[in-house]
């Protein structure tokens, strides 16, 4: 018998990486919480509670204790300077486990790896710490209510009144502010200046007189955004990060990855995987309802995509570890895997027929209505990040070569 | 030949979108969302008082004696604002299958008090299997004596807690067929019988569970011949498919409206989003899928008159395809919306719910398409 | 038993509509020739040699003897003044019945209420008659190869030299040139002025020296179109319709008509009824291929598309019939109605497998060959006559009010 | 860990790719359509010169010895191009089909003259009910002692016209199921087989009936044992998907690329119509569909090299989404080119039949559907 998938294309890991797998497995299924739920915000970061987020900077601190968290990051700042493929485990492990999602994820992806970056040795020594261990939550500062889309367009203004900025304007959908300790931020510093070169990067405490936040409720009825205002706020010039108007720069190094949040290929299998095992537990006239060839034809087409996305982020793996210049960027992954991901949740809707609006609190709802929140929630990511016309727009003139638009 | 609605039906339209743009704005939408009744006795009292609740009872029962298009130019509106109003369980289905089913005695007791508002009635059908097929009817209505004991239970029930009494589909013989199924005016309050509701979440519309623990029924709450009612029950199919499908097309009607007033207003990159090619084709495809199917929607309601295969046909029809629309054209909507579409505080999410609730009630596109194809012959 | 529609919705048709029906049937029924596609140049008018266009040329003679050419126009004209109910009737009887399409239809739908609103006396005496009785057949020259669906933009000249036009240029998709007799022509006699505003509206006789006609073979291997080219072209003056340079508007009193042509709700309707005859004949695995789940769901689909489609062409027609103002213009019917169109054949090909490609000279050619070549030709009605892309940016922009593009 | 091609492949495409820019051009396939053979043996020559016919061959029996992913690469540029050769039909199809079903004399027999090119095969498998399961083979191969004798006929047989023998499904054995399959190689001219060209519109590739009347067959003709070519048929097929996937790939690239092409010179409304959004999204929709599925093809090709469930499943996969992926994109490139492309001078055609074509060939999306569902166990 010839091995599942032979060289050529190689998808063998080396002994060290499959060993790094062995022993994460065997910690997480040694460490991981009993009830997820009580501990995960879920995706939209809504934590419930003062008690489940000390459960979850607990998990956080667990997991970084045991050497898990950050691993991409230098060893110098606390990191493990592990590989994509590495990352890459890490990530399948933590989806395949269900384990919970980190609640510091926002200073660990995005202002952890710009600091390193663009930080001083001052703001490195100072955030990065209690950014591993959880002990200073992060939250992210950039859309604005008449900046969606075009974030160049931001308005909230910082001007310089000695060693402070002074802050006015307003965020929105601001995930984690409502319990956050810190915002990174992008602010405009130079009035008339072209769009995105009068802009600024800087850090705000949570705590700094003139903030307000006010939790924004999503259709699915739960929080985890935010709207924050911001009066007269003042913050320490030593809190700008990179050069003063310079905040575009800065924050692009690490825009890339919200995408590729929003596109994590093993979450769209964990939810093919729901779908197809509800098709299979649910019955209809006696007879499972995935022998309905409707049904069958549905999720086959849906299962082939899914698949074709796992593949699709291998060959765009590859090609980070081998250091060949990347075919395409996230905008295909993003456009893709968000729209699977409402239709993988919109089919799940279609087979429970009535019993698809039913809401995790009534007991006839399938999954604790997970299919109704995932649908609605899904839909936001569709839209959050960057909608499927601003990524068709960056794949029709920054891939194809057309002509930007007006 | 005139394809068109005539002059009352223009007038009703008209009369009832002001009513309804001043009685039923989505504050109230809104305030009801969490009522725990979510209906307004108001507003009902109010929409009796125009005589809407009975709209399709004879004028001979005090009703205003009008057909399926003139309810479906109603529904049409309210499915528009998304009034929460007992209008399409009690006064259009409850009343139609009374109708179709009653005999005159039972006709003349009850289509009176239903055309007054004085009560509301609602139809008990669905079961576990939620199948609209002779299989999904399992209910057992056992004869003891003179009566009927009905032990089991009903699923997404309308309105289920302000109804004063529910028509029940129950079998009084064995077997899973369309024979020996039969039909129950039972009271709210029968002892035995217990309620809960089905948490969803569109909650502008309320669904319940009916639990039957040993319910005692007089012989003369049989509705109409004992277990003939299966066809009654198919021909009120029809009705709650052109019933859904004209509030289908007011809500997609609506939802683009709001996406096209939001494009026109919203700025982005310098100018109104509204004239980015890629919206205006969103917003141009959604309308070229509304506005014939206004006429579709116009056809199967004037069919209903007829009560041959033509009208079940044409029933599923717009069913299938309304649902779908509307279903598409929210979902465009909130999208056109952006980030403050997907906001609580944003009234879209109203009819992106509906749209998808909607579209599984009564039938899915695939259970109609296959009617379709089934009343076609093919 | 009731009636099958009942007033309210009134869908009878009056005493005499439906003795104008079955007398034309009667006609039909005894007229039509033995052979259609003998006589037929099929929707893309092309006849295939002398023969056929003397027989077609025969066919419109025929039907205009017995009343049934032109119906629309004012009887002082040769028409019958009949209203939009009998000329729908006629238009359903003909395709109900597989009537020959008329080879003189540009003339008759286009060039004719042309000249009857913007014609001199002159000009209607000299061409009206013989447009009638297909002594005459005229061809549209207005679209060039630069100007596709941006018809104002059209650069072939007309430049004034005594009592004469001398018309240099090229025309492109020019249906029947290669046969006909005259051409209606859109010409740039300003140069300066704004794009619509210098255009004339002449009439050229296709003898002219300098008149070059080119065959244009279409995807499905057939001619019908031409492209036509103009040297040194002279043309009387008396051959201008309308205003020097007010040929924009004289154009747009009939350009509606081209859009109704490609959406004849009829067409569709006989079309659907083919394909649903099709699955019904073709087996699959020892039954109809009809009682396929999937192919079921298909056909429902398509068939509830259809039927909408007819019944919007009723209340559109009801509304013109009614004198109430339209609700919306031909765009949607255009849209919706060459995708359906399109869809359909697709369908069809889809049902045969690998039967699908084989053309009419195959024995193994299901319908002689007719899905295949109406898949590719119904594509090019997608394009033709405005595309998709033009028919939306009319409805958002004159329905739905929304902004003009840049 | 590497998903991507390895040296050797990417050398493979980059050479291929040059050569048949060269060698078969547009104007090739232009000139090529109306002839009645539509093959040009220089090319073939050519082509055999560079060892390509003896690709999947062992090394052991003259050939590359390489495997479905590198033909794949190959089939890639060739779809790209539409080359006219007999590549798919003898090279990967017969000779897969030899190499998994005969035997080692056979093969020793046959591999190397097909590797050098010398002979070309290809193989007959479909009748009139155009059916992959083993209910479309009934051609019955009637045993006279030591001969076979063949009545019948083969449907949708590629360059039979060319191939010198024929790789024949027949029934040697009662029954509609699996059993009783046997595979029989036949050369062209064998007294009682007669050939008709299947006129199709994707002239780029020519399809024939094949009718035996009474054909002899002797023993050692048939290939590998009676009865039991089932399972070598079922693993061409997956052959095949994989092959026609990857030539929807290459033509699928190569479609999109003429219509950005085009978009970019291309003025209407005094601006490149590529700079219209409506146009730069269907552009980018077709993009963000192909590039992913060169990852899918990839995978399913090297799954080949396992022969279990997961070969057959991936090449499923990349057949439904590829055959349907190509026919979408060249629908949307001709409507990216607007009347040109609707035109017998333009190219655009030649890609969007063969699409279509190649979507029917070797089972339909949805067949192959309800394969990956079958074979995922649903």
């Amino acid at each position: 018998m010839l091995p599942a998938i032979p060289a050529g294309v190689d998808l063998a890991f080396s002994k060290e990486d499959e060993k790094f797998r062995r022993s994460l497995r065997t910690w997480l299924r040694k460490h991981l919480p009993k009830r997820h739920d009580e501990i995960d915000g879920g995706e939209d970061l809504n934590f419930e509670g003062p008690a489940q987020i000390a459960a979850a900077k607990k998990w956080q601190r667990t997991m970084h204790d045991a050497g898990y968290v950050a691993i991409d990051w230098p060893k110098e700042h606390g990191g493990k300077a592990a590989s994509a493929v590495r990352q890459t485990i890490l990530a399948e492990e933590i989806v395949t486990h269900r384990a919970p999602g980190l609640i510091g994820q926002l200073g660990l992806h995005m202002l952890g790896p710009t600091l390193i970056r663009c930080g001083t040795a001052a703001q490195r020594k100072r955030f990065l710490p209690k950014i591993l261990t959880a002990e200073e939550i992060w939250c992210q500062g950039y859309s604005e209510p008449g900046s969606g889309s075009d974030l160049a367009s931001l308005r909230t203004k910082a001007e310089s009144d000695g060693d402070d900025f002074v802050v006015n304007g307003q965020k929105i959908w601001t995930t984690t502010a409502h319990f956050a300790d810190w915002m990174f931020c992008l602010v405009r510093t130079h009035a008339d200046a072209p769009k995105h070169k009068g802009i600024s990067y800087i850090l705000i405490d949570m705590k700094t007189p003139g903030i307000e936040v006010r939790p924004l409720v999503q259709m699915t009825g739960q929080s985890g955004f935010n709207e924050v205002f911001f009066t007269d706020v003042r913050v320490p010039r030593s809190n700008l990060v990179g050069e003063l108007h310079g905040g575009w720069a800065v924050a692009n190094t690490t825009l890339a990855h919200e995408r590729n949040m929003l596109a994590n290929p093993m979450r769209t299998q964990q939810l093919m995987a729901d779908l197809v095992r509800l098709a299979a537990r649910r019955n209809d006239n006696g007879g499972k309802v995935s022998r309905d060839a409707l049904v069958r034809q549905r999720l086959a087409d849906l299962q082939i995509r899914v698949d074709m996305m796992k593949y699709h982020s291998w060959k765009q793996l590859s090609d980070e570890i081998h250091g060949r210049p990347a075919s395409v960027g996230g905008a295909i992954s993003k456009l893709v895997t968000t729209e699977l991901n409402h239709e993988i949740c919109a089919t799940a809707l279609d087979l429970l027929g009535d019993y698809g609006p039913l809401v995790g609190r009534s007991p006839h709802a399938e999954d604790r209505g997970l299919w109704p929140r995932d649908w609605m929630f899904t839909l936001g990511m569709v839209i959050g990040g960057g909608t499927s016309q601003i990524q068709k727009n960056i794949i029709a003139e920054r891939v194809l070569g057309l002509p930007r638009g007006a | 030949m005139d394809f068109a609605l005539n002059g009352d039906q223009e007038l009703l339209a008209q009369s009832a979108r002001a009513f309804l743009k001043a009685e039923a704005s989505p504050s109230l939408v809104r305030r009801l969302w969490d009522d725990p009744v979510g209906h307004c006795s108001d507003l009902n009292a109010k929409i009796s008082e125009q005589g809407w609740a009975g709209l399709l009872v004879p004028e001979a029962h005090g009703g205003l004696g009008l057909g399926m298009l003139d309810a479906a130019v109603l529904l049409t509106e309210l499915g528009r604002c998304l009034a929460p109003s007992p209008f399409l369980s009690s006064s259009v289905l409850a009343t139609s299958l009374l109708s179709f089913a009653g005999s005159a005695s039972q006709k003349r007791s009850w289509l009176p008090r239903l055309a007054s508002g004085e009560i509301l009635a609602t139809v008990a059908w669905l079961e576990e299997s939620d199948r609209l097929d002779p299989t999904g009817t399992v209910l057992r209505a056992r004869r003891a004596r003179d009566r009927f004991r009905l032990s089991g239970s009903k699923l997404f029930v309308l309105d289920a807690h302000i109804a004063d009494v529910y028509l029940v589909a129950a079998r009084t013989a064995a077997g899973l067929g369309p024979d020996g199924v039969s039909l129950f005016a039972i009271p709210r309050g029968a002892p035995g019988l217990s309620l809960t509701p089905l948490e969803g979440f569109d909650r502008t519309r309320r669904l319940f569970e009916i639990k039957f623990d040993d319910v005692v029924v007089e012989r003369d709450q049989r509705i109409g011949r004992e277990g003939a009612a299966w066809k009654h029950l198919q021909r009120m199919l029809d009705v709650a498919c052109v019933a859904i499908a004209a509030e289908c097309q007011g809500g997609a009607e609506h939802a683009l409206e709001m996406a096209v007033d939001y494009a026109k207003a919203r700025e982005q990159f310098g100018q109104t989003i509204g004239s980015f090619q890629a919206v205006k084709h969103m917003a141009a495809e959604c309308f070229a899928e509304i506005e014939p199917s206004r006429a579709l929607l116009w056809y199967a309601a004037q069919a209903q008159e007829t009560s041959n295969k033509e009208a079940s046909r044409a029933a599923s029809m717009a069913k299938a395809r309304l649902g779908e629309v509307y279903a598409r054209t929210t979902n465009k909507a909130v999208q056109i919306h952006g980030g403050i579409g997907f906001t609580w505080e944003h009234d879209m999410h109203f009819w992106f719910k509906r749209a998808k609730a909607n579209e599984a009630l009564f039938g899915s596109p695939a259970f109609h398409r296959e009617r379709v194809a089934a009343l076609s012959g093919w």
